[in-house]
This record gives structure tokens, sequence and C-alpha cells, in this order.
């Protein structure tokens, strides 16, 4: 009774409700809802023919796997083991749904009924180009989507190098194992998978 | 014939000087301990009231609904309503706050430094003065609250456990601000309502009806006047006082830190915290004297409240006008012994600045005026005391301006200069807030004594002693 | 011996006058003062009855009484005792939503694709380890296997319509940072937080569900230890290793080499809990 | 007149302060030592002559004020150097110089509640129903009259006797024997 003022202001925020305007304030978070445009979506689709920003595609080996509409054999920069690491990684956080960790198409997708895709040991893609494997990524193959708006380009080279690193592994001899190594093999029992 | 004269003169000197000798009676001859209970406690209980209550009541209800409307209005936009800017960012909220704040310093100061003190004719309005310091303190602590901009998280302020497990800065001088001001509020709903009690439980015992018996029988907790009850409540209520003497000091120093610890040229000062208490002390009489006048006018009060009273205030009043005074002048001297610039040209600019009619008439109403009350004339007639309370009341709070908006508007970089306009919304705030103090005092005076009853007895008591 | 009882005599026309005591041959009777001449006959006065109770002060029963001063004490204990209780609510999932499943347009479950299937995490939150976000998956990336399986399933009607209309799906969100907050996934991620650390046990969520408070006192919990903060390098998204919640710290010492590695790179915790590190 | 007693004590009622101060002298030259006086006012003087000596109000608002002059150190200490240390400027963690004005307001909260506190605890109060309102008359205690009451607590209590000491040895103007 005594208090008014502070009651009365504790009242008077009570009708005007709990009000964070700093919690939320007038930035936008990706894909929240707003009333500004007409589909109610903070983000814009992209334009089409949209370059993101540092990746003007100067470099056609690089961006698209082919020169002169023809597909590229070998790699734009010398493969290192760096790149094959993040190639594993990639490679089964992407590819091995279907394709298997080994390659040879038998993912959990495809045994839950996906259609099998082709194993990566047969010959035909073996001999296939570097720049087959960079354009399935970038464009999809058969029903197969496509991966560009997930694997960058450089993850895609370095996919690629993984892919070739399974085949060869495929058709490797112990010769072609440093000899400082056959034993660590031996010990594990011979097997050379994706881990 | 000469030598006649001579004797005549002799004795009216001789006659005088016995009048000045005896002490001017604090209460009017004649009052007994019933007469004073059925003067104070009738205007509670008879419940009928001059037209001058109704009228100024009305005036003060209509204004609290401005008050209402304009924090309503600032609620939904925000502070933006308000004429403020950057740099002026405190504008007429912290004015207010400041303003206010000092107003209630007046009422501790009666009440528990001048009871250290024995000054016993504090007695009559001890009551009023502690009722004004808590309605100032609340209308003081509704300007910051406001000027947060979001005011329903001001328990942010506060420290309490909280899932951001962050603390407030105890090392700024805004949060011991918050501490204070609180805090001094709490002590003096304390010490008003332990004051109250007594006489909470004399309107018990007379009350007519039902409703009010046990209205008041629950606000007088039981009191019996048991004579454990007085050494217990006389022991508490002094060490209430002896904690809020330094209390009251120490609460416009710490609102004076608010601008004294900030490099703002024209705060930068080590003279605040005295100056800001002086003036605070200043303000509080002649608030106390504005509201005291026209009641004891209107409740024929004049027997408790004598013209000795009036007398004091006015005196304590010209001491800390003077005090002022001497801060307005150290500030300048301050300025110009400093050799920085930006002092210096913040002193001229208040002088010759944009702002310079208000500091003129700060001067005129503030300074100048009061002087009148080294007066006997004016410091003993109603009128003219009013008057002279009205002038300091408005110079105090032109001087919280000019600190506040004068200080801020140009600082050290000229590219950040504005002006501060008040609103519209700046001046219905703050008229409402004079409106919602006048309409909590008036609704005080009608539900509670407004002289301390008690206290008045004491007095009845030791002047029938004195008598004796 | 007589008791005198507040209810009792508050009773309306209840005007008793009863003879207490044998001690004087005169008995006691109500309502009559003593007086110097009367001195012989002693007289007990007893409360009046309802008609000239009006100048009493005795207003109140001792019972009224009783209660009065129980209220006061327990007022208090109960101003405390709410103030923990709002404390305690704080945190519980009526405010902060920790435990509590959200409709989704599509009852899309982590259970069945992450824990069932071993998806990584990140073969739909593509932009964890590289922006500040950790992205939701478009139409798109759901449709990638869904356009050849569960083709004809009706919970995933909105998938194909998000699809043909170019519209995408509005999920509920969980986790809703405050604005003012500055959070990035890809330094905590590439620094070796686990997924789980934040999220919980995402692998057996049929719904998803937020696991943490996300205030700012938890963020501070591991701003002042970031040691405990860490997982092994290999932990951090794959199952099942980013799932497992029985490994320890001090019992791996690979893992206590990398925590090392890895916080001779993280800020001190000073730094690490500035204002100005999440609020820039 | 031991154990427990239906009666509070007797009461007698007195004009003027002299004569309560009088009565209250005589009732203890009389050897009545449990009594107690009932005043509008505070009586000089009459604590000495009921034999109460000061209050325990100074400890209770020493101890309050210590409570909080520490709670207001130690929090921000432990808030703002400990739990959440904040560097603002350089200043010590421990930057007691910035935490004296909190520590004061503290001190003197705590001190002021203790004083409230001690008016409630020393006073059993509040107490809506006490024996004495019954007291007829009683309601002047509280504008000019001034009672003293023996309890029947008093070793000496008597009911009749003491009633007999008010009428013979005081200028009491009614005197009542109050039950419980």
């Amino acid at each position: 009774m005594k208090t008014p003022p502070l009651l009365l202001t504790i009242a008077v925020c009570g009708l005007v409700g709990c009000r964070y305007e700093m919690r939320t304030d007038s930035r936008l978070k990706p894909y929240q809802e707003t009333p500004f445009f007409a589909d109610r979506n903070s983000s814009r689709p992209l334009v089409d023919g949209v370059v993101p920003r540092g990746e003007a595609r100067t470099d056609d080996f690089f961006y698209t796997g082919e020169i002169n509409g023809h597909l590229v054999r070998g790699f734009p920069a010398p493969v290192t083991l760096e790149q094959l690491r993040k190639g594993r990684e990639r490679f089964n956080i992407y590819c091995s749904v279907c394709h298997g960790i080994t390659g040879v198409g038998d993912g959990t997708i495809v045994q839950r009924g996906f259609p099998a895709p082709p194993s990566f040991h047969e010959q035909r893609l073996r001999d296939a180009p570097e720049g087959h494997f960079f354009h399935v990524i970038t464009y999809g193959y058969g029903v197969m989507y496509s991966y560009a708006s997930r694997v960058e380009p450089a993850e895609r080279w370095a996919i690629i190098a993984y892919i070739r690193a399974l085949q060869l592994a495929r058709s490797a001899r112990i010769d072609d194992v440093p000899p400082g190594e056959r034993a660590h093999l031996a010990e594990n029992g011979g097997e050379n998978g994706g881990q | 014939m000469i030598i006649s004269e001579q004797t005549q003169a002799k004795e009216e000197t001789r006659a005088r000087a016995e009048r000045d000798e005896r002490p001017e009676p604090l209460v009017r001859p004649g009052e007994t301990f019933r007469s004073v209970t059925d003067k104070i406690g009738g205007i509670v209980l008879a419940g009928r009231h001059p037209l001058g209550w109704w009228i100024s009541f009305g005036i003060a209800f209509l204004l609290v609904m401005g008050l209402f409307y304009a924090i309503a209005v600032l609620l939904a936009i925000g502070v933006g309503i308000w004429g403020i800017n950057i740099p002026v960012a405190w504008g007429f909220a912290i004015t207010n706050f400041v303003w206010w704040i000092g107003i209630g310093h007046a009422g501790t100061l009666i009440s528990a430094i001048l009871l250290l003190l024995f000054q016993k004719w504090r007695n009559s309005i001890n009551r009023l003065a502690e009722a004004m310091t808590l309605f100032a303190v609340a209308c003081a602590a509704m300007f910051p609250l406001l000027h947060l901009g979001r005011p329903w998280a001001f328990f942010w302020l506060l420290p309490y456990p909280n899932g951001m497990e962050l603390w407030p800065q105890f090392r700024s001088a805004l949060v011991w601000d918050v501490f204070a001001v609180s805090t001094y509020f709490t002590v003096s709903v304390f010490f008003w309502y332990t004051g109250l009690v007594p006489d909470v439980a004399t309107l018990r015992d007379r009350a007519k009806n039902r409703f009010s018996q046990v209205i008041f029988g629950i606000m007088a907790l039981g009191w019996r006047g048991s004579a454990n009850h007085w050494r217990n409540y006389e022991s508490a209520y002094l060490l209430l006082a002896g904690l809020s003497t330094p209390l009251v000091l120490s609460v416009h120093s710490v609102v004076s830190f608010d601008f004294s610890t900030a490099i703002v040229p024209g705060w930068h000062s080590t003279i605040f915290p005295p100056y800001f208490v002086a003036g605070a002390v200043y303000s509080g009489f002649a608030m106390v004297l504005n509201i005291m006048i026209p009641l004891r006018k209107w409740y024929g009060l004049e027997s408790v409240v004598t013209e000795k009273h009036l007398d004091n205030m006015g005196k304590v009043m010209l001491v800390t006008g003077l005090i002022v005074a001497y801060g307005y002048i150290f500030d300048m001297f301050t300025a110009w012994y400093s050799g920085d610039a930006a002092e210096q040209y913040s002193v001229v600019n208040r002088a010759i600045g944009p702002y310079a009619p208000v500091f003129w008439l700060l001067m005129l109403v503030n300074v100048v005026l009061p002087q009148s009350l080294w007066w006997p004339y004016v410091r003993k007639n109603p009128v003219p005391l009013f008057f002279a309370a009205l002038s300091i009341n408005l110079g105090m709070w032109l001087e919280r301006f000019v600190i506040v908006v004068v200080s801020l508007h140009r600082d050290f970089v000229p590219s950040s200069w504005r002006m501060f306009i008040p609103t519209g919304w700046d001046w219905l705030t703050l008229f409402g807030s004079l409106g919602l103090f006048f309409a909590l005092i008036f609704l005080f005076v009608r539900f509670l004594p407004m002289v301390s009853i008690f206290e008045v007895r004491e007095l009845i008591a030791e002047e029938k002693e004195g008598a004796a | 011996m007589i008791q005198a009882r507040g209810p009792e005599w508050m009773r309306p026309g209840c005007r008793r006058r009863k003879r207490i005591g044998t001690r004087q041959k005169g008995g006691y009777r109500s309502g009559i003062r003593i007086s110097r001449e009367n001195i012989r006959g002693a007289f007990l006065v007893l409360p009046p009855a309802r008609g000239d109770r009006w100048n009493m002060p005795q207003i109140f029963s001792p019972r009224v009484s009783l209660w009065f001063k129980t209220a006061l004490i327990v007022a208090p204990f109960a101003v405390v005792l709410g103030g923990l209780a709002a404390y305690r609510f704080s945190y519980s999932s009526y405010p902060t939503q920790v435990n509590l499943p959200l409709d989704q347009p599509v009852p899309f479950s982590h259970q069945h694709h992450v824990g069932g299937l071993g998806i990584d995490c990140q073969y739909c939150h593509t932009t964890v380890t590289k922006t500040a976000d950790a992205g939701m998956p478009d139409t798109y990336t759901c449709m990638t296997c869904h356009s050849q399986i569960w083709t004809e399933a009706p919970v995933l009607q909105p998938v194909r319509d998000s699809l043909s209309s170019r519209m995408p799906i509005r999920w509920t969100r969980l986790h809703n940072l405050a604005d003012y907050v500055y959070f990035d996934h890809s330094i905590h991620v590439n620094k070796g937080i686990s997924c789980t650390k934040c999220h919980g046990d995402v692998e057996s969520m049929p719904i998803t569900w937020k696991k943490v408070t996300l205030q700012m006192g938890w963020c501070l919990e591991c701003h002042r230890h970031p040691a405990a903060a860490f997982s092994p390098p290999d932990a951090v998204f794959q199952p099942p290793q980013v799932f497992t919640l029985n490994w320890r710290l001090d019992a791996d010492p690979d893992a206590k080499r990398f925590v090392q590695k890895q916080l001779a790179g993280v800020p001190s915790v000073r730094e690490l809990t500035d204002c100005w590190t999440c609020h820039r | 007149m031991k154990g427990f007693s239906t009666i509070y004590g007797v009461i007698a009622e007195f004009n003027s302060e002299d004569a309560l101060r009088e009565a209250a002298r005589s009732a203890r030259e009389h050897g009545y030592r449990h009594m107690d006086a009932f005043s509008p006012l505070p009586v000089k003087g009459l604590d000495g002559i009921l034999g109460r000596k000061g209050s325990w109000a100074p400890v209770w608002v020493f101890t309050g004020g210590l409570i909080g002059a520490l709670t207001g150190y130690f929090m921000q200490l432990w808030g703002i150097g400990m739990n959440f240390p904040f560097n603002v400027g350089g200043r010590a963690l421990n930057s007691w110089p910035l935490f004296i004005p909190i520590t004061f307001e503290l001190m003197v909260l705590g001190g002021a509640t203790a004083a409230v506190l001690s008016l409630f605890v020393l006073n059993g109060l509040p107490r809506l129903n006490h024996p004495v309102f019954a007291a007829p008359g009683f309601e002047r205690a509280t504008t000019d009259a001034f009672f003293l009451c023996v309890l029947s607590t008093d070793p000496d209590f008597d009911p009749v006797l003491v009633r007999r000491f008010f009428l013979q040895e005081t200028s009491a103007i009614t005197v009542t024997e109050l039950r419980r």
C-alpha cells in the first residue's frame, strides 16, 4: 500500500508482458519465418548463376573436371596424404551410405532398398578418367542426386583421390607396400578397409 | 521625562530579555494529552476534510492519471518518446530522480539527526516529513527504473542466483545507487512505521466503527503502551535514528558519485558529495514547508506546528542554501584552478551557453531570493515563507537540470554536441510524479495521523515539568 | 474455575455473569468497578457484552491473534521458499523446453537415421565444421534417398510437397539462442567439442528434443572448465564413438595428449569467460 | 497461589504520570516485583522504579549490522572476485575501497531490520489479543490514562491483597482483576 509506484510498475509490466526485444532483435536467423517476404522465409533462394564469394571459377580443371568438353585425367595438384585423409573422411560421410565403406556398393541405404550403385572396383570405373567422378559428384548420375551443394570442389578432388586409393587397394600386392609397414599389415589380418 | 523614558526603555529591554530567556513553547499552552489526541486523531477518525483537501487531491489525482498514461506509452514505445539523445542520455529522468531523492532527505534528517541532537521541536513535524521521505523516494526510484528502457527487467540490478550465473558489477556507482536507494527506502519505511505504531494504537482505541478498529488494530500489532514496550521502543528508535543518520548522508553522496566518478566536465569534482547532501536538505526542508504550511492552516494545527517550527526550518534552509551557494562558487573556482580547458568551458557554457537563461534563473531563485530568510519576518510568517520554499524547490530542480543536461550537452568533442529539448512526455512525467507525490501525501493525511501524537504528548509532559 | 474464551464472548447477546472462585463471600460481579468505598466486595470485571464492546481495545479473539502471529512468522519463509521455487522453475522444461519433444512437420527420427543407419551428422548438417551455423538439410538432401525409398510414405508427404513447390519445410526450432549471443559451431567442433556435449544422445531420440538449457550459466560451465569438454578426436562426429558416454579423459592417454594439444590453442579461462567472447 | 492461575493480574488506573510513578514506587516498596505499567507516552524514571534494566535492542542491532556488513562485503568479493571474476579497468579482484558503499548500505539495512525485529521479539508483538485489553477504560491507555498492573506471577501475589494495596495505598481511580 505504501509503495504504489513500485507495485504499479510491476503491474503495468504484467500488462505489457515479458518482452525480450534484445533476445529477438531485428536480425534474422537462416530460414527463420518472417512476414517481410512473400514466401515468409528469411533466406532468399539463390539466383541462377550466382557465384559464391571467393569462388570465382576461373580454373576449369579444378571447378568442372573437364577441359574443352573433355573429362580430365589426373588431379589439379599432386595428391597429399593430408588430402587422402580428408577424402576418406568425406567419403565415409557422404558416399559410404550407398557405395559402402569399401566402395563395392553395399551401403546401409542400399541394404534398405535403395538401388545398388556399381562397384568402384569394376574395370569400367578403374579406367574412367578422374573428371568422370568429378562430374558424377557435381551433377549426379542415374538415381544419384547431385552433391554439389554438400561437397565443395576441393573435397570432391579429395574424395576422388580416396576412391583411387580404394581401387588400388583391391588390386595391390604385398610388394607394393613399403617394407616397414608389412609387419603392421599382417598384424591387422591384412584388412585394408576404409578405416 | 528623560529619566522616565530611560526607565521605560530599560524595562522594555528587560522584559524582552526575559521573554527571550524563556524558550518559546513548542506546543501552545492549554493543550492536554486528550486535546492533542482529539485534534490530531480526529482528522483521521472524523473523516471530514476541508475544501482545500478535495481540490488539491483532485488535481493531484488527475496528474497521477496523466503519469499512468505517460508510463503506459513509455512502456509500449520506449524511452524514445522523451527528448533524450546522445550525448544527453540522462535528460529529465535523472534530473527528476536526483531532485526527488534530495527532497526525501529532509524527512530522515528531521526524524533522525534532530532526534540525536535532542531538538525537541522536531516532534511535531517528523511524521509528515517521514511520510514525505517515503513518497519522495518512491517517486525518485520510479525514474531510474523507467529510464532503464526495459523496466520489467529491473530485478536484474539486484544480486540473485540466476541462470546467467552473473552478478551485478559491484564496482559501479550505478549499482551502489541501487543499494543506497533501496536501503534508504526500506529503512525509511521501518522508521516511519515504527514511529507510527503507538499512534495507530491510539486510533485503534478511539475508532468508533468495527472496520477502523480491525484495520488499525492489525496495524498496531497489539501495542499496549506497556513499560516494557516503551523501553525497547525508545532504545530501538534511537538506534534506528543512529543508523539513519549516516545512511542519509551516504545516499546522496552515492547519488553524487553517479556524476563525480564520470569524467564529464562539470561532474568530475570532489565537492559533489557534501554539496549534494546540503542541496538535498535544502530542497527537502522547502518541500516540508510547502506541504506543512497549507495543512496546518486547513486542519487548525497552529498550536502544535508553531511559528517556532517555521522559524527553525527557515534557519536550516538558510544555512544549507549558503552551503549550496558555496558549492556553486567552488565549482567555478575548481574549474579555473584546474587549468583544464574543457572544465573551464563547462562553467562558461553554463553562464553564456544555450541554456544560460536556466542558469541565471537558478541563481535567482536558489541563491538570491532565499537570502530573504535572513529577515525573521519572512521566517515567521507562513505566506512569505511558503513562497521562499517554493522558490527553493524550483531552484533545486533547475540545479539538477543544469548539472545533468548542461554538462552533458557539450563535452570534449564538439562534433558530438547536441541540444536537449524536453518533449510533452517529459513534462507529463515530471508533473505526473508531482501529482503522485501529493496524492500520496493527501491520502496519508486522510488515513493516518500526520503529526506524531505520542511525541507531542511528550512535549506537553516536558513543558508541564518545565513549568512546575 | 472459569476459563475465558474469546469466541464465546464474541457471540451476539452473550452477557455472561458468572461467579468466579470461592474466596469471597460477596462473589464476583461483572461490569462494576471497584471504588474506594466498597472495598470489602471485590469484583471481577468480565468482558462486556456486544452492546458496549465498541469502546473496548480487546478487538481480536486469541485465535485471531495466534493466526496473525503465525502468518507473520510464516510469511518470510514463504517468500524465501517462493524465491527458491522460482529459481528451480527457471531451469525446468517449461521455460527452457529441455526434454520436451516438439511437434515437427515431419516426424524425423535421429534414432533411425543416425543410430540405426549410421549416417554421419555431417551428411545433413553439412556446414557444421565451416560456419557458425550447423546447417539444416534442404529438401534435396532428404530426397537424395527418399526419391527411391519410402516414396509413398504418408509421413513424407510434406517433403515431397516441398520439393514440388520449391518451398522449404518449416521445422520447429528447438535451440533458439538469444540474438545477442555470438555462437559459432565450427570453432567448437573443430576444437574437439562433441555434438553430444550440447545436443545429447541424439542417436537415441525418435523425435528430437533439447537436452540442455542453453542458459548463460550452462555455457559458462564449459568455458570455465574447457579441458573437461573435449572428446577424443574420432569421437566428434562419427558414430559410435561420438556417443561413448562412458569415455573418460584420464583413462585414455591418447585422448589426454589430444586434449592438451587442443587446449594449447584455446584462450585462457579468463579470455573464455570475458563478455566479448560470446557477446560481440 | 503457585501454579497456573486463571488470573492475569490486578490492574489499577491512574490519572497522571506522577500518580503512576508514585504507585509504582509504593508497590515496589510493598515487595511486588512482577509488575507492568501502561501509559500513552514513555514515563520518565518508571523503568528504574519497576527494576528494569536497559534493553537488548542494541545487541540485536549490532549483530544485525555486523551480519549485514559481512554479507555485503563477501557477497561482492565472492560474486565478482571469485565466482565470476570481473576485470574492470585492471582493478584488483578484491578492490575493497570500491566495496565500501554497498557494505555500508547493507550494514545499515541489517541493523535497521534487526532493530525492527527486536521490537517484535522483545515486546512479544504482534499480540492482537491480550488480557489487559479487557480492563475497563483501557482504551484510554493510549490517550491520557495510566495503568499499573501487578502480575499473578509475582511470588507475593494475592488478588485480594493487591486490590487492597491499590485502593488503600495509592490514588487509583479503578482497580480491576484481569483474567487470562
